[in-house]
């Protein structure tokens, strides 16, 4: 065992110069943190968008608080332009899901976890794993920089259909829509360099005795995210490179007057977005999965079917694209097609669903702050799912197509799916990522304002929707039957606001806790898990010794045992390892 | 377990038969057959080269089967993608 | 306060919304009795000092149970959503003598090309209106909508339809409306900067009212092109 | 794991559980290459749909491509593979002569495709023949562009292994590092190959 020997040398005395050892660090564990710390900040940005897009619904055409700091262009006299509107929302969208939610799950949670769950000392490829994270600096940079260019950030959506995207003309936007084309071009390579890692440190480098189904849920969880996203990004970006060469170089993919087709536009987005979608739930369904056995103190309820659930979404994730586009002129014979895939694609989300449930029936619920967040997930997604059946169904979905319904949709899955899960893995991992436990009772405040601004502000988003509202429209109240609906949409913003504000509990907390909180130990959750076996924080190298895995992942509550967890490194004779 | 433990393909022979699939490819092109038996007859000849080359240089004909089941992953989506999107244009 | 669906006006809207009810219905007991159950297990297995949990690793049985009744479901939906899903969309499906009429959407507005009196389009006499659409009730009408420069949606909320104006693209729209008033046909693809004004009057007329406007309009473009009353656009 | 963990260029190797029965080095460039697929599917998949839409208009690639010459280099581009794969096997019986020589010899191969696709291009703009020119154009340029692209990274690759051959780094049975670029290698001719047949002569 020299390599682990080495490591072991390496965890006595680190001599890694403070540059190698906390910037250009090749240590999974620094990278997640770092990943952690720049997806929290893309968050707070893609917040505060979300302030200004629910300022304008809410009272349009009123000076925003503020506003008067914003240049004349942006927003006269502090309200916010029209054209300011479509970018407020694109760029929401973009910065939520390409530069917060996803680096929050997979960045922060595959890198950090991966390893330490399966036992490995690192990743397979630690430098690649580095430039993933480097790479997210230039392109959340320019993406960033497209706020401030001349003619304003792209304002075509962050779905940026073609050819209100691929001609400056039809939007107004030139430098804009190119640095988004960039950055999203330098996140797809960053994204798949993350991804080659993920997948061959799961394939080669799992502990003796970490066999395929003694893998955590989210273990399992990360790797089919990587799988999908392996497989989802490289399209995306050869589509974005087209979008960028038709704005660039005066190549005609997407123009239909010389031929281009700007439905393959969409074709070839969702076919990347809609894999992109579980890629933002499937890691929050496997936080969640093993948050919720250790809260529970029992088994995760079928966990074989747990996994093959998550291997038939990602594969049915990639036959469902077309329901984005049920009315986008696509031949309906094939929507119908895709209706079928989609309705199918409900069903192991379902499974997930009940053996959660079956996983708390006859447990002995310990309601922490982690297990708050993943009981909220569990019971958001419910809504988030159920409320897409909806748009599955064809005809339904002709009339909520496009407005606030698919709205309500998103966030219930995105925003109480993922970013609850999100929540959930901060609160859990923390203690082992920064040696220090974050308050409990202030994080139960977090939660319980999160919960309940979070519902107050987007259950009323499917009334909105049902009633007929547009998503996306600068100014509801030019349409005579939506002024009525008017009043839900100031109740909506206000508390969006408070919900907003709410997260300063959580920075709080969590930059307080960075420097005040109470010293953790190796295992404060009584959790049977690899990564709870070694110091908090892990030692570069992260264990001691190569660990030697017994048992299956979820071994809560044995029968005949003093403890009420059985960690994964205990021989089964009892003897400590 | 790696791939020293297989004799070595005859590469030039390989070599060999991938020119002349080329200089077949050419002439094809040149003898301007029926359209649809041109694109079939140089679709098959594209997908032979290409299986000569993945097979023998990548070698995976002596690769562990479960490497080959990652290389073979991608190929179905990228049909449905292609076909799927040809029959997505409305009929006129 | 009418905080609901818009109240239908057109042959199918009827049928879109029973489908959605029926939806509701389903996954609304859905969702009470697994939130429900959630909360029941929540408060009856909390935490307790001395009890353990019992050690349960799953049941194939009540595994099979929770796959095959929601699947069940949800394939019924599909074979109900389907018929009528053709029917509304499926070109070769429309009623064959329905009157025709070419939308085109363009940056931001709605110009309908009505056939004029011979009832044919691509005739001399046709005439274009700018963001008003005038319909008989109880008509079937197939629209040819097209777009000139980016993706709009033609989105009348009253009638439930719904269909992307793609350039490039000449998409067949069949709508029959069924009842007389005024209503609001709405762009739902963000389209640029303008999009949020990108409205248009849908008029639904009886025949003798409907005739009254055409022959108006007759004299109208006889001399110059018609310019739309409601063409102004902005905030009322 | 004595030989196994003299792997080069990993920072640490764990023993494996299994796994694929395949280096680390080999599964990850497998699963990058997994990705180019995709990649290229989005590009070639373009050119397939935009000429399905497009159907007659489609100009004839025989008038506006030169074939012959793009017969040649895909010939060179076939060379530059075998000679790869040679340099494979030298490396796996440790024939550093040989190592040598074949990698030169990729590099050149590489090198020469490269040049003469530069010499197309500037052909075929001095013709008039443009990214704008049409769908053609512009899916020709994009593709050919970013296959071009790929072999130019391969051959500064290249060039980097050949480096490492001379001073000896593939020495004593050492050639996980000349199988992992190699793969790249015969993976961007796999693609020519398939761009070759769709772009100019179907």
């Amino acid at each position: 065992m020299t390599a682990h020997a080495e490591a072991v040398a390496h965890a006595a005395h680190d001599d890694r110069s403070f540059i190698r050892k906390y910037v250009f660090s090749t240590d999974h564990k620094t990278i997640g943190i770092q990943f952690l710390f720049l997806s929290l900040f893309f968050l707070l940005v893609g917040g505060l968008l979300a302030m200004g897009i629910r300022w304008q619904l809410g009272f349009p055409g009123q000076a925003m608080p503020l506003g008067g700091w914003l240049p004349q262009s942006v927003a006269p006299g502090g309200v916010v332009a029209p054209k300011t509107y479509n970018s407020l929302v694109t760029m929401h969208g973009t910065f939520m899901i390409f530069f917060a939610v996803m680096p929050l799950l997979v960045g922060v949670f595959a890198n950090y976890l991966i390893p330490l769950k399966i036992g490995a000392p690192d990743m397979a490829f630690p430098r690649l794993n580095m430039w993933s994270f480097w790479l997210m600096i230039p392109s959340g940079g320019l993406m960033l920089a497209s706020l401030f260019v001349l003619g304003g950030s792209s304002a075509a959506g962050w779905t940026v259909y073609a050819p209100l995207s691929a001609t400056p003309d039809y939007s107004g936007v030139h430098l804009g829509q190119q640095l988004w084309c960039l950055s999203i071009v330098i996140f797809g390579l960053s994204s798949l360099l993350g991804s080659v890692n993920y997948i061959t440190t799961v394939v080669n480098l799992r502990a003796p005795g970490m066999t395929w189904f003694r893998l955590p849920l989210s273990v399992w969880a990360l790797f089919i995210t990587a799988v999908l996203a392996i497989l989802a990004v490289p399209i995306l970006a050869g589509a974005v490179i087209m979008l960028l060469f038709d704005q660039t170089i005066g190549t005609h993919f997407f123009q239909p007057d010389v031929g281009g087709q700007p439905l393959m536009w969409q074709h070839l987005f969702w076919f990347f977005g809609h894999p992109e979608v579980y890629i933002l739930i499937l890691p929050a369904m496997g936080i969640a999965s093993d948050i919720i056995a250790n809260g529970a103190r029992k088994p995760i309820f079928g966990y074989s079917s747990m996994v093959y659930a998550m291997i038939a979404i990602a594969f049915l994730g990639f036959v469902v694209w077309g329901h984005h586009m049920f009315q986008s002129g696509m031949n309906p014979t094939l929507a119908s097609t895709f209706m079928v895939s989609t309705i199918v694609i409900a069903v192991p989300s379902a499974i997930k669903v009940f053996n959660w449930l079956g996983t708390l029936w006859r447990g002995n619920i310990h309601f922490t702050t982690p297990m708050l967040n993943a009981l909220a997930f569990v019971s958001m997604f419910i809504i988030g799912g159920l409320s897409g059946i909806f748009m599955a169904s064809t005809p339904v979905d002709m009339y909520i197509h496009g407005t606030y319904f698919i709205v309500a949709h998103i966030h219930y899955v995105l925003f109480g799916g993922s970013l609850f899960a999100v929540f959930a893995g901060i609160y859990f991992w923390y203690p082992k990522m920064f040696g220090r436990q974050m308050s409990e009772r202030w994080g139960k405040v977090h939660f319980a304002l999160t919960f309940v601004f979070y519902n107050l502000t987007f259950f009323p988003m499917h009334i909105l929707g049902i009633g007929g509202e547009m998503r996306r429209i600068y100014d509801p109240t030019v349409y005579d039957f939506l002024r009525p609906l008017q009043p839900i949409n100031v109740f909506i913003t206000i508390n969006a606001f408070l919900l907003g504000l709410s997260q300063l509990v959580f920075a709080a907390n969590f930059i307080g806790s960075l420097f005040k909180g109470e010293k953790a130990e190796r295992n404060p959750w009584r959790d049977t898990g690899l990564e709870w076996t070694t110091a908090s924080p892990p030692p570069h190298g992260n264990f001691a010794e190569t660990p030697h895995v017994y048992h299956g992942p979820y071994e809560y509550s044995v029968p005949g045992m003093d403890d009420d967890f059985l960690p994964v490194t205990t021989p089964p004779t009892g003897r400590a390892a | 377990m790696e791939a020293a433990e297989h004799k070595a393909p005859n590469y030039i022979a390989i070599w060999g038969m991938l020119a002349i699939l080329t200089v077949v490819e050419v002439a094809i092109v040149y003898f301007r057959l029926p359209r649809r038996l041109t694109v079939v007859s140089l679709v098959f000849l594209a997908l032979w080269k290409a299986l000569l080359v993945a097979l023998y240089f990548m070698h995976l004909r002596f690769e562990p089967k479960r490497l080959l089941y990652i290389v073979l992953a991608p190929l179905p989506l990228a049909l449905i993608l292609v076909v799927a999107v040809m029959h997505g244009f409305r009929g006129p | 306060m009418h905080w609901w669906f818009p109240s239908n006006a057109s042959s199918v809207g009827g049928q879109v919304d029973s489908l959605f009810y029926v939806i509701l219905y389903i996954t609304g007991a859905v969702f009470v009795l697994v939130e429900a159950g959630l909360l029941v297990f929540l408060v009856r297995y909390r935490r307790r000092d001395g009890r353990r949990a019992t050690y349960v690793e799953g049941s194939t049985r009540a595994e099979i149970i929770w796959t095959t009744i929601p699947a069940v479901i949800l394939v019924s939906l599909a074979l109900f959503s389907q018929p009528l899903w053709s029917r509304i969309k499926s070109a070769d499906t429309y009623p064959p003598n329905a009157d025709h009429l070419a939308v085109e959407a363009k940056q931001f507005e709605w110009r309908v090309t009505y056939p004029g009196p011979d009832g044919k389009l691509g005739t001399d006499d046709d005439f274009m209106q700018k963001d008003e659409l005038h319909l008989v009730v109880n008509h079937d009408y197939v629209i040819d909508l097209t777009s000139r420069d980016v993706v709009h949606d033609f989105f009348i909320p009253a009638f439930r339809i719904k269909q992307d104006a793609v350039p490039g693209m000449l998409i067949k729209v069949w709508v029959r409306p069924t009842v007389v008033g005024t209503y609001e046909l709405a762009c739902a693809e963000l389209c640029g900067l303008g999009h949020y004004r990108m409205r248009a009057q849908v008029v639904v007329q009886t025949d003798s009212d409907y005739a009254a406007w055409l022959r108006s309009q007759g004299q109208a473009t006889s001399s110059a092109p018609a310019a739309s009353p409601t063409a102004q656009e902005g905030t009322p | 794991m004595t030989a196994h963990a003299a792997a080069p260029s990993v920072g640490h190797a764990a023993p494996a559980q299994g796994g694929v029965g395949v280096y680390t080095q080999k599964v990850g460039m497998w699963v990058f290459l997994v990705s180019e697929v995709m990649f290229f599917t989005a590009l070639i998949g373009s050119y397939i749909i935009l000429r399905w839409g497009t159907g007659a208009q489609w100009p004839d690639p025989r008038t506006v491509l030169a074939i012959p010459i793009t017969a040649l280099n895909t010939f060179i581009l076939i060379c530059s593979s075998v000679s790869m794969v040679k340099a494979y096997a030298a490396a796996t019986r440790d024939d550093q002569a040989g190592l040598k020589k074949w990698l030169l010899l990729t590099v050149l191969g590489g090198a020469t495709f490269v040049s003469v696709q530069a010499y197309e291009y500037h052909h075929l703009i001095e013709k008039g023949f443009l990214p704008s020119s049409g769908v053609f154009g512009s899916a020709f340029y994009t593709m050919t562009g970013f296959h071009g692209f790929h072999v130019t990274c391969g051959v500064i690759s290249m060039i980097w292994v050949t480096v490492r051959a001379f001073r000896g780094r593939y020495a004593g049975g050492n050639y996980r590092g000349v199988e992992t670029i190699g793969l790249y290698w015969h993976f961007v001719d796999l693609v020519w190959i398939i761009l070759f047949t769709i772009v100019y002569l179907i």
